[in-house]
């Protein structure tokens, strides 16, 4: 592969898609700043900060599909997509069910396992 | 450090089967030496039988250039099987062994705890991860592509990596024979009693790393075939169009995907445990054990329906066409199984109802159980209203059908009853529960493997399996289960605990050894079908049925020749309907010249399947007895492998089209030539693969 | 030429790109993309344990003691960026950019790549000075089952990154080596992903 | 007159049923009553509970029994009288009651599974007029250690307790994941180390019962039994009072004998003790110290210089001193249908 000329069109395009990336970057930075501020410099109640580290973490996860994997909601006859969803709700599952089965079983016989 | 400790590790003379025998021979050790030395002689004497035959016959060159690296879905399956078969032998002969020795198990009995635990884990880990696994993943290796009319899987190279893997773990299972101990633990392997504090033998380890070679096996199988179903369908053959089996393969191939990970992450936590000295399951410094059973179970349960599902697929296909009929019910079959599936997800809890969590966890997964028991109802039901207003041969693959059925929901029953937190209280460790899982698994997946067998081997072989004795293997089948498993039934609501070498209550001792003669049964059904295959060997010329379609198949795989060609299809066939062979028959035009013939384009022969699976194999046995340098030797053989694949630019070669149009042409002529035979010359040597029109069939 | 229709997650090169391998291509991405799923799992189950074994910390350090998110702060930090930097090699192979373009871009990846796991290690290294030692607690066994885990990933993505540079080196940017770079663009921004997980859960939520 | 009666009214007439239905299997147990013959509420209710979840399956079993062999005669090939449909492959009408009819019966079983779990829970404590005793169990590699620690005695091989009088166990293990379970009064459960897990049974007849680990924990996994016994009340007092003056204590030397791999046997000869039954050893221990069992839960090796050595002192609250008086000697709650069972069980001894 060499370099190559591009059409007026491509050339459009690769705009287009290079910004799609800075705008992931630009976003993910700000949802990466935004809790670690919150964090370090801050003394929020832990249970709102909580909240909102996990909320920025499900956005920036969002933003990481969406602009550097190109997961769309597009419907032009794609697996992908059924396939996260489905990853999706397996991992609610296992992970859910995990955490459910081993709390409950702490606070039965071994309290001092509760953090 | 002497050389010999840094070579060899903690590799020494006591690892010989014979060890204990000399060091300190009582009776008892004796007996258990001599029966471990002979197992262990079997294994020597087998492979040096295999190396000097192939050397004798000259066929080293045959063996790598035509199977070990040939990347053709068939082959492969095909070494899958044999696989499956070397280990269910051993599995099969430990299984006897255990039923000989709790028929005398009063107070007693010929063999040793030490070696029953090795006896009951290998047997466990051989028939689930060695047996079920690779006998299923070669089933699907080969029937899938062909019924969905693809010339091979999406990754073929991936494929012989799998087959290595698989290999791989499987020959250190059998090294744990000459080379001793194998684990005690279960094929659960419940930590802590596997930790190194309670168990610092080799035993575990090599339980440890035999699973694991297995588990990435599989998830690159499920990975493999998954893609497949999805990408590599031919024209016209959308989802809802797909048979039946290959939507069970599909949903097999979910679960692995899903299901294993969760072995992964137990299986390695244990090995940092063991190796690293973490505390993720031990006893002190706040290991939790719990979590063990909890992650091994996240994938034990999805695991019985990974081999389940396979067989449910095999039934399904068997019922139509032995019983002339479409399959009752498609779309619920196809919905009934997509629920299985996922709500095999929900409910692993059920396998540790006795821990000690609250009421209501118990109930939510217990209630989550049952619900399986409704689409795999729905199942049942479809598969007898398929057979219903139809006209049912009573062939091999029947009759393991119908075993199935009337079996198979008693298992179910007795599953159901598990299910029930409350009574499993009772019933959970005991003989009862092994009696459930036998109930399922020999039923389900053996006979489900078993009818795959005889209704497929035809196709890869081109001839027929010998009826008589496979009805007689069959029928044995049957009566050996129930014999060897129903008493394990009443055993258990006796109070019989499972994994125990003997007992002392008097009032077991009926049941033991009336489960210890169904196991001589099973036995006799097991050279029962050792005389089908070589009855049926001998007389292969008589049954050859080379036109493809002896019993007049439903789907795309009886479209092509037995045993069919390299790229299985000249032309990939364009799909208009559910059961597409049979459309096609139905309308009057089966094999077709097409108008033209193309170039192929194959994969094309790989090394990679033996290399890793040989580094694999090294790197599993230098972890179990700590040589360190061959562990680090064999990753980077494997690294470099990986490495090296990338630079490899030769992928493919090309089938021209004269060579292909010559072979269908002939095939063509063939069929031609073949008189088409009714139904009821199915079973005679008049049956060369090609049936009648389904209209005038139809007329009896 | 209109906008490339996405047949597979990740950059798509389009029909601009030789050739009949694109199906072959939408194929092993798709399964690549399987096989992520698959290892999310397992980076699940992960999570869910490190959660139980917060409190397993038997008399050792605690959460609050042992994390530190100044490093792990760059440490997301250099991995987001290198995630750039791979998307703008992606664009650069996709564009036909030259090869000067996307050796340049992968190289500065590499780079970033590489100061990743260097930062990592030193702070393993400084954790264990601390004696913040796997074999002291079930909760810090359970923080070093997750953590270099991912750091492990991110070892064997750079490494894949070297073989394809030389991959580049002998061939040029075939089809081959088109694919592979494909993959491991996806291999790249999925480890991002799990590090929002870590950096959220273990470093955040366990300093807070 | 203990009010257990809550849990015994499940399903007594298709426990009779079951009791009808299966003598063989009964007179097989008749050595030692277990699950088919429950000599407790809690087995009793299980036993009614598995006996109606085989009688709602029967409703869809049965039919794929019976209908599955006359499908394949009256379609069977070669037969002109049958109508044949090779096309034939749906009827909604079918399809409905397929669904419909297992739909139903898991609903019933749903309801009935989530009463039960919740009412036959271990943790839960059963209703009784009488205080529950409590016992404190420890599971070692291959033994059972039974500690009282209001009567600061505790055994070895056989566990003793009051006919009559709930039992409230709570229970550890000092090595691997074990399961401590008496089939004969209910409900089996995993005894884990550092973890504590409870139990709450209760014998309503007396007699001698098998109970056992079931969850295998290597070479003396089947060696690891124990007889319960339950006893009356006078019985019991007495066993307490000869305990503690025959009984040898519990002492550091004693305990590291004790907690060594071995079966009860093995234990009881090396602790010195006379075994006259090998089949069904007794090793008593007085002078237990207080706190033992939370000892073996929170540290091991064990931290001796941490327990007082107390010799059978009532340290602990009046209350709980044991009843020596007021054991009921016949069987007050048994009812009609569990009476059945025993009867057959006994008959065919
Ligand atoms: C697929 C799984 C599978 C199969 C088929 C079997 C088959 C058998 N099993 Fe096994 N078993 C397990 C899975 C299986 N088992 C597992 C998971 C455990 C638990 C281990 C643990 O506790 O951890 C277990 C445990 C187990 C125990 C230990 C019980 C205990 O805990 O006390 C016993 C005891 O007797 C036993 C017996 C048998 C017997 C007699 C058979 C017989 O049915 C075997 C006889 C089989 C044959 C004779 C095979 C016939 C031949 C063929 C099918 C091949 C021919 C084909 C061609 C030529 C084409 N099994
Ligand atoms: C192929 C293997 C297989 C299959 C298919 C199943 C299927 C089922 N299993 Fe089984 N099971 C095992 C293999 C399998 N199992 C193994 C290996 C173990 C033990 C592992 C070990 O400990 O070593 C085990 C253990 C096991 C336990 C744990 C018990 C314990 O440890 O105490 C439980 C408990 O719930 C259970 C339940 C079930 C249920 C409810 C089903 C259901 O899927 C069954 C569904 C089928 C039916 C119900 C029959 C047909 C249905 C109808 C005719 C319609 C009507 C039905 C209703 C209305 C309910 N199984
Ligand atoms: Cu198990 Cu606590
Ligand atoms: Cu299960």
């Amino acid at each position: 592969m060499s370099y190559r000329q591009l059409s007026q069109e491509e050339r459009q395009e690769l705009g287009r898609e290079q910004r799609s990336y800075l705008w992931g970057l630009g976003l993910s930075l700000l949802l990466t700043l935004l809790p670690f501020g919150l964090a370090a410099f801050t003394d929020m109640a832990h249970l709102t900060l909580w909240w909102i580290i996990g909320a920025c973490a499900l956005v920036q996860i969002v933003v990481h599909l969406r602009f550097f994997l190109h997961i769309t909601l597009a419907r032009n006859k794609r697996e992908d997509l059924q396939l996260i969803l489905f990853t999706v709700l397996i991992l609610t599952l296992l992970c859910g069910g995990t955490l459910w089965i081993l709390f409950d079983l702490y606070q039965r016989m071994m309290p001092n396992m509760m953090p | 450090m002497t050389v010999t400790e840094i070579l060899f590790g903690r590799l020494g003379w006591d690892a010989l089967p014979f060890w204990h025998m000399l060091q300190n021979p009582t009776f008892k050790s004796v007996i258990n030496d001599l029966i471990a030395s002979g197992a262990g002689l079997m294994v020597v004497l087998g492979a040096l039988v295999v190396v000097a035959g192939v050397s004798w016959l000259g066929k080293w060159g045959y063996l790598w250039r035509e199977w070990l690296t040939s990347p053709d879905h068939k082959r492969i399956g095909i070494m899958f099987i044999v696989i499956a078969l070397v280990m269910l032998a051993r599995a099969i002969v430990e299984a006897v062994f255990m039923r000989a020795q709790q028929a005398v198990g009063l107070n007693g009995g010929f063999l040793t705890a030490e070696h029953f635990g090795q006896l009951f884990t290998t047997h466990g880990t051989i028939m689930v991860f060695f047996m079920g696994m690779p006998f299923l993943t070669g089933v699907i290796n080969y029937v899938m592509p062909l019924q969905i009319g693809a010339r091979d899987l999406s990754f073929p190279v991936l494929n012989l990596v799998s087959l290595g893997l698989t290999a791989a773990g499987a020959a250190l299972v059998m090294v744990s024979l000459v080379l001793e101990p194998f684990s005690t633990g279960g094929w659960t392997g419940y930590a802590p009693f596997t930790e190194l504090s309670y168990n610092p033998g080799a035993g575990v380890d090599y339980w440890i790393w035999a699973v694991s070679l297995s588990t990435f096996s599989s998830t690159l199988s499920g990975i493999n075939f998954a893609v497949t179903i999805y990408k590599k369908r031919a024209p016209g053959m959308t989802l809802f169009r797909m048979p039946l089996f290959t939507w069970t393969a599909l949903c097999t191939a979910i679960l692995m995907i899903f299901g294993m990970p969760p072995l992964t992450v137990a299986t390695g936590l244990l090995a940092l445990d063991r190796y690293l000295d973490f505390h993720m399951f031990t006893t002190d410094l706040g290991g939790n054990m719990m979590n063990y059973v909890n992650l091994f179970w996240a994938f034990g349960h999805p695991e019985v329906y990974i081999l389940i599902l396979p067989a449910f697929g095999v039934f399904s296909e068997v019922f139509a066409t032995f019983s002339g009929k479409r399959l009752y019910g498609y779309t619920v079959l196809v919905m009934a199984t997509i629920c299985i599936a996922v709500l095999s997800f929900t409910v692993w809890l059920h396998h540790f109802f006795t821990m000690g969590q609250s009421a209501n966890v118990n109930a939510a997964f217990g209630i989550a159980t049952m619900l399986i028991g409704i689409p795999t109802g729905v199942k049942v039901y479809d598969w007898m209203l398929t057979m219903y207003r139809g006209r049912v041969r009573m062939s091999v693959p029947m009759i393991y059908a119908v075993g199935f059925i009337l079996l198979f929901v008693l298992g179910g029953m007795s599953g159901v009853i598990l299910a029930t937190p409350s009574v499993d209280y009772q019933v959970h460790n005991s003989l009862f529960l092994v009696a459930h899982f036998h109930n399922m698994l020999i039923p389900g997946v053996l006979f489900g493997m078993l009818a795959a067998v005889n209704y497929w081997f035809p196709k890869a072989f081109g001839f027929r399996l010998e009826e008589r004795w496979g009805r007689r293997a069959a029928w044995l089948w049957i009566l050996g289960f129930m014999l060897a498993f129903f008493p394990l039934y009443v055993l258990g609501m006796m109070g019989m605990p499972r994994r125990s070498v003997s007992f002392t209550n008097p009032a077991y001792l009926p049941w033991t050894v009336i489960a210890g003669i169904g196991a001589l049964v099973a036995l006799a059904a097991l050279a029962c079908l050792l005389l089908q295959l070589w009855v049926s060997v001998r007389d292969r010329d008589h049954n050859r049925v080379f036109a493809g379609d002896p019993w007049d198949g439903r789907s795309l795989e009886w479209a092509t020749s037995a045993p069919p060609p390299e790229y299985n299809f000249p032309v990939i066939p364009e799909i208009y309907g559910r059961d597409a062979f049979m459309l096609e028959k139905d309308g009057g035009t089966p094999f077709q010249a097409p108008t033209q013939y193309q170039d192929i384009v194959m994969p094309a022969n790989s090394a990679m399947g033996v290399i890793i699976g040989a580094a694999g194999f090294a790197a599993a046995f230098a972890l179990t007895w700590y040589m360190w340098w061959l562990v680090v030797l064999s990753a980077v053989v494997m690294i470099g492998a990986a490495i090296a694949r990338g630079f490899v630019r030769t992928t493919h070669y090309v089938i021209s089209a004269d060579e292909v149009r010559r072979t269908h042409e002939y095939w063509l002529r063939e069929v031609e030539a073949t008189t088409p035979i009714r139904r009821s010359q199915e079973q005679s040597g008049a049956n060369r693969g090609r049936a009648v029109p389904p209209v005038e069939g139809a007329v009896q | 030429m209109s906008r490339t229709i996405t047949r597979h997650p990740g950059l798509n090169l389009g029909p601009a790109h030789d050739d009949d391998a694109t199906d072959v291509r939408e194929e092993l991405v798709f399964g690549f993309w399987v096989f992520m799923m698959s290892d999310l799992i397992i980076f699940g189950m992960l999570f869910a344990t490190y959660v139980t074994m917060l409190g397993a910390t038997a008399g050792g350090p605690t959460p609050h003691d042992v994390l530190d998110i100044r490093p792990a702060f760059t440490e997301t930090m250099l991995l987001l960026a290198s995630s750039f930097t791979f998307g703008m090699a992606s664009l650069a192979l996709k564009y036909r950019q030259g090869r000067r373009h996307l050796v340049g871009w992968l190289l500065v990846t590499l780079v970033l790549g590489l100061a990743f796991v260097g930062h990592e290690l030193h702070e393993f290294v400084s954790m264990f000075h601390a004696g913040y030692v796997p074999s002291r607690s079930g909760y810090l066994s359970s923080f070093f089952s997750l953590v270099p885990l991912h750091g492990l990933h991110v070892t064997f993505a750079s490494l894949w990154l070297i073989a394809i540079l030389f991959q580049i080196a002998v061939y040029g940017i075939d089809s081959q080596v088109k694919n592979g770079l494909l993959r491991l663009a996806i291999l790249w921004h999925f480890l991002d992903i799990v590090w929002i997980g870590i950096f959220s859960l273990v470093y955040l939520g366990g300093a807070a | 007159m203990t009010a257990v009666s809550q849990q015994q009214k499940h399903f007594p007439a298709l426990s009779a049923l079951g009791a009808c239905l299966l003598p063989a299997t009964l007179s097989g147990c008749s050595s030692a009553p277990g699950f088919l013959d429950p000599q407790g509420p809690i087995a009793r209710a299980q036993l009614g509970h598995f006996w109606f979840v085989v009688a709602m399956l029967a409703i869809v079993i049965l039919p794929v029994l019976v209908l599955t062999p006359l499908i394949l005669w009256r379609y069977r090939y070669g037969t002109s009288r049958a109508a044949y449909r090779p096309k034939w492959e749906l009827t909604l009408w079918l399809d409905i009651l397929i669904w419909g009819i297992p739909i139903l019966i898991v609903v019933i079983l749903s309801v009935v599974l989530w009463r039960q779990t919740h009412q036959l829970d271990p943790y839960r404590p059963l209703h009784s007029d009488q205080p529950p005793l409590e016992i404190q169990v420890v599971g070692y590699d291959w033994k059972w250690l039974f500690i009282y620690p209001e009567q600061h005695i505790a055994t070895l091989g056989q566990l003793i307790v009051p006919v009559g009088r709930p039992v409230a166990f709570d229970l550890t293990s000092a090595t691997v994941l074990q399961t401590f379970f008496i089939p004969a009064l209910g409900s089996q459960i995993d005894v884990m180390n550092r973890m504590q897990t409870t139990l709450h049974l209760l014998a309503d007849r007396e007699g001698e019962f098998e109970g056992r680990n079931m969850q295998y924990n290597g070479d003396g996994f089947h060696e690891q039994r124990f007889t319960a016994r339950a006893v009356n009340a006078q019985d019991f007092a007495r066993f307490v009072a000869d305990t503690r003056h025959e009984g040898i204590p519990l002492d550091q030397h004693n305990y590291r004998i004790l907690a060594r791999k071995g079966s009860t046997l093995e234990a009881a000869k090396a602790l010195g003790e006379s075994v006259t039954l090998p089949d069904d050893p007794l090793v008593r221990f007085s002078a237990v110290p207080d706190g033992l069992f939370d000892a073996i839960m929170r540290d091991a090796p064990l931290d001796w210089s941490e327990l007082s050595p107390t010799t059978g002192g009532s340290a602990t609250s009046a209350p709980a001193t044991p009843h020596d008086t007021g054991g009921e000697t016949s069987n007050p709650s048994a009812s009609a249908a569990s009476t059945t069972i025993t009867t057959q069980g006994e008959s065919a001894s």
